[in-house]
């Protein structure tokens, strides 16, 4: 009996016996893969080339007097093709698929985000693919569906459960269970069944690597903390990572505070005291959940924060005390986006606007000759219908009443 | 431990066994009693009761529907409990619990084992749960005496399936075809030559479910399997016919 | 009388004596930042952490075989920040106003690309901003006009004339001859009166210079023939400079074809025979107008080519029979969007695509053993009201209804 | 050449000259003809006919619509030209043409010169058309007699003053602030120093227009202007209060 996959007392791969060959494919193909420094070289090679990797380091420095604390640093995934940073982490699967010799592939989304960049990379490597996404998101998020229907993907619609992340999780399982030998589940975030955690780590550790480089080239030290947004967790580990091994970093997860901790409306599993230890989705973390390990329904303005559980590494650090976690709110999100909009000219996306919040609120206990960084993991133009609504913004509604009058007639 | 005895000692009489499947407060505990009921009137030879999860990954889609209307009617793991002790106590069959790994995790793994003991459960099915995960859990079953069921898929290689059955013990559950509970099998060549795998890797008995829904089905698999395993099926029965529907269903089978 | 501003016979400085002063302004500080080294650095600096520059370029490899022709290379200015290559030329005029002391800019914005991009500018300087619209292109591009706004920018839609760029170029200028002392004209396009087209192309160099270095590492040789959508032009004059002084590589403008050349509906100034030589909005070009000199209403379905001037360098080009002219229709474009979507997971504003069209055209008439270089301005999300409309979407038509629906309840 | 001879002519008898403007086809070319009449009847001393352009970059509002206007509705150049031959012929005043430089260009510079001299247009008013642009229009308006109007704006040195009036003659055009037509000006320090500039930079006459609307904007021009522009003004009264206010709208000006 070997535990392979934990990180502290978290992880682990509770998987059905029908994918146990494939996760020893997949474990091998992952392990060689990782050994081989051409595979990193292929991967960069990719990713500067495809997506506009290094991507940038933005000193913000109207929010940094703004503030007038520390200086604020920005690491620009938006600025990635597909804008936002599940490109790394799709294109870098892309690429262990095309080894693997599969020709189909398979994805959750919430957001849309990581649906529209597996689509892309589907396209890019010419895999089928397959978006399983509930249909609630669907909902809020339909230029993504629009999207990813152009670029060839098929998107089911998921009616099960609470019709979001983690029902199409579950989905997507379901479609591997049955169709395995052709099909590689590209699994979106730092969650799921070993290896995903450590793979999407791997892949998205891009970012943390180059950020350091460059906070140090352009600020002259490292950062006094780094602030990211946690959905299942892979852009805060991506950037995390760089910065682990500096102890004097200190590192700040932000979850979605929904309606407010003590409201049950939100999706913090870590920065609040509703989460518990449970195995889910074929890992082990701690999750949303009630006395019967029955899975909560979860709200977040964002819906890439909307999700039950969270990295099982990320919960490691957390209980290890070396990323510390907090919550933000539906509402401070949504009065730091038009701050970030009005000071810098940058549109961060709903869930990266979660790691602005926590930022702004510690920015100022700080002095001017240390930095913060915030990972601002995707760009904010996918969220046109949810940001227009919570802005209750009178043109757009008119806009949008004309133009749907115009298709009923 | 008991329960392969037990397959052992009815095989005698029967050429094959049933094994039915019910999910716990779908639609009510009320109307699984009714069902369970006319189960062992016709001649169910073992019960796998599914306590209810909200994740259930290796369900399909009837499957999934009957676990999250359960939970949303309010079923709780406690009144699980209460039912199945009501169940073993009546009928003089086996029972099973089947659920998800989360449920027994949130319960406390001993304190499951030691309730179900308590209440006479005879085995447990937990699919997201390969051994390698299992470490306290196939403690707790040997300390407790409580079969845990293991489980075969048609990707399981030979060595797979020997490693499986040194954790198992009572009967193995050879899953039918690749993919979730609820749709039709095919038994072809390939079924033919999985089965025979699963044969060579053991000496306990084989139960074979997912897609088992017919006479005709239950036929292909006598002298292949010792259980043939009804899941989906009778929920849709019940949907489609009406709990009075599933008495004449089973003894249709056999 | 010194005739300044001239390219060929195209060109000059056609304006109202009130900005006389504010154009001599403008010119001094234009030549002094063209002669100081720091300045382009500055603007490197601040599009390299700003923006993503420089931007890649991607070598499309699905196409190229599908159209079993010439190596496909495409530059990818839509991953710069605001998602077009308008960015350039905004930021460097930013850096302009700054040194000339202004504190508010105005635009004239088509399909709105260059209005976001401004009114990001401004946040990001801390400027004010007015952005001018027309009325019709406010109603096609509204989630831009939406960002404007958010982006602190007050957006004016233009209901004179044909309501669409030129009368927006109008309107702005008549904004700056009432307020030319604290405000600087960021004209978008290399049109209007000198030093605009001068200006505008220096900054949009800077595609040219990393495409002709990055085509050379990455293919080895110069491309044989450079595609480039155009509309003012700038994206064009801003790859064209790379590669003006290589005799042997064909440079082609791509202007809207809208409902092909004969039908009286297009915007192709150079490719058909509709142009004229004339004098408008500042400055000598060939423009689509009649016998009297009145500008024609154009059309396509991309509003950033929707225009009746074209930039006086590219005219002097186009008779000097370096850059070559063609026009792509409205369908030909939505053909050539799908393709690119489906084949390698990119999508091109629909102005881009028109170079695409144009490239695919003739990518097989080459070998693989040569290159050709497509420039792509911007990325197709903003234009996901019109892509969807055109492909007469049925869910995404559903969608707009719903929404419609619940906001007139 | 001619006009600046009549205007001082003129001027020895009135303290302020009268300029007006008028949108030729807006709304028709016959509203225009009774508009030019009642004008030249109640004492205009001088008649600027705007041919229409679809790009009227210096113009307000209420003069780009009866651009628009009138091009829509068909007006063609050659129509314009008929007309103006028509009313230099009925009326002895002086008829100038304002538009801007791409009407010319599209007509043939030379050919514009040719047919206004010969239906007797004194003077061209070209905003977008300065010296430095204007090589052979300046040339051409020298061949012609025909005087070419500069212009003057707030914000010109007077340096650039009288490089300008080195191009110009007839008279120069002050306009009375920054901006476009049709908005009111403000007669303030400003407007006085600036009126000493252009005063010191000349010796043509000139004329203030831009924003003058009432017998109050007149007078305070009389002893500084030699002639006072009524634009958007008479426009909005044709449109407010009909054809037949012009007149008694003309003579309460002065
Ligand atoms: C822009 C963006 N940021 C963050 C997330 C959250 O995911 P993670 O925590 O894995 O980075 C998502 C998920 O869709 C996303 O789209
Ligand atoms: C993406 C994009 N490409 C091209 C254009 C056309 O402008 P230009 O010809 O100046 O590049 C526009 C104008 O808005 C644009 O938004």
């Amino acid at each position: 009996m070997t535990k392979t996959g934990y990180y502290g007392n978290w992880g682990g791969a509770f998987i059905p016996e029908v994918l146990y060959e494939t996760f020893r494919e997949l474990n091998t193909a992952f392990e060689q893969a990782k050994k081989e420094p051409a595979f990193w070289q292929e991967y960069t090679d990719l990713m500067s080339t495809y997506s506009c990797r290094p991507t940038p380091l933005t000193h913000a420095e109207n929010l940094s007097r703004h503030f007038g604390g520390a200086q604020i640093y920005i690491k620009r995934e938006d600025l990635n093709h597909t804008g936002a940073h599940k490109a790394n982490n799709v294109m870098g699967q892309g690429l262990l698929v095309k080894r693997m010799g599969k020709k189909r592939v398979i994805a959750e989304t919430g957001a849309g985000q990581h649906g529209v960049a597996t689509a892309t990379m589907a396209a890019k490597f010419g895999f089928d693919c397959t978006i399983y996404m509930g249909e609630e998101d669907v909902m809020r998020q339909r230029p993504n569906v629009f999207w990813m229907e152009k670029l060839g993907a098929t998107v089911v619609p998921v009616t099960s459960g609470s019709k979001t992340l983690k029902d199409a999780i579950n989905e997507a399982f379901r479609d591997w269970v049955t169709d395995m030998d052709d099909t590689h589940y590209v699994m979106g975030t730092v969650c799921g069944p070993h290896p995903f955690p450590e793979m999407v780590a791997w892949f998205q550790s891009i970012i943390g690597m180059e950020a350091r480089k460059q906070i140090l080239s352009q600020f002259g030290s490292l950062p006094s903390r780094v602030f990211a947004c946690v959905g299942g967790g892979s852009n805060a580990m991506g950037v995390f990572q760089g910065f682990l091994d500096d102890a004097d970093v200190e590192l700040v997860g932000v979850e979605a505070g929904g309606k407010g901790l003590e409201s049950g409306q939100h999706a913090s599993r870590l920065a609040g005291k509703d989460g518990s230890a449970g195995v889910a989705q074929g890992y082990k973390t701690m999750f949303l959940q009630d006395g019967d390990g029955q899975m909560c329904d979860t709200h977040s303005v964002a819906a890439g924060l909307d999700y039950v559980g969270v990295s099982p590494i990320l919960t490691d650090l957390w209980e290890k005390r070396r990323v510390r976690f907090a919550a933000a709110t539906d509402s401070e999100v949504m009065d730091a986006l038009e701050l970030t909009m009005k000071k810098e000219g940058i549109i961060p996306a709903l869930e990266s606007t979660h790691a602005f919040v926590q930022a702004f609120k510690e920015a100022g206990q700080l002095n001017e000759k240390q930095a913060i960084l915030i990972n601002m993991s995707g760009r904010g133009d996918k969220d046109i219908f949810t940001i227009a609504n919570a802005f209750d913004d009178p043109s757009w509604k008119e806009f949008i009443i004309g133009k749907g009058a115009e298709y009923a007639a | 431990m008991q329960l392969e005895e037990y397959i052992k000692k009815t095989r005698a009489d029967k050429n094959i066994l049933l094994m039915t499947h019910i999910v716990l407060g779908y639609t009510s505990l009320e109307v699984n009693r009714e069902v369970i009921r006319q189960m062992v009137e016709n001649g169910v030879d073992l019960i796998e009761m599914q306590i209810p999860f909200s994740e259930p990954m290796a369900d399909g889609p009837v499957i999934v529907k009957a676990n999250q209307e359960a939970i949303e009617t309010g079923t709780k793991v406690r009144q699980c409990f209460d039912f199945a002790a009501e169940m073993t106590a009546a009928h003089d069959i086996p029972f099973l619990f089947m659920t998800y790994y989360n449920i027994l995790y949130q319960y406390g793994v001993e304190q499951f084992f030691k309730d179900s003991k308590k209440i006479g459960i005879k085995g447990f099915i937990i699919p997201d749960l390969p051994p390698e995960e299992g470490e306290e859990f196939f403690r707790l079953s040997r300390e407790y005496g409580i079969d845990p069921i293991m489980i075969y898929a048609p990707t399981s290689t030979e060595e797979r399936m020997k490693y499986l059955a040194g954790y198992g013990s009572g009967f193995i559950y050879c899953v039918a075809r690749k993919g979730v509970t609820g749709k039709q099998t095919d038994f072809d060549k390939d079924f033919g030559s999985y089965m025979k795998r699963c044969r060579n890797s053991t000496t306990m008995p084989l139960a074979v479910g997912f897609g088992i829904s017919s006479r005709e089905d239950v036929e292909t698999l006598v002298g292949i399997a010792d259980i043939a395993v009804i899941g989906t099926k009778t929920i849709k029965v019940v949907e489609e016919e009406g709990i009075d529907a599933v008495g004449s269903f089973i003894s249709s089978l056999r």
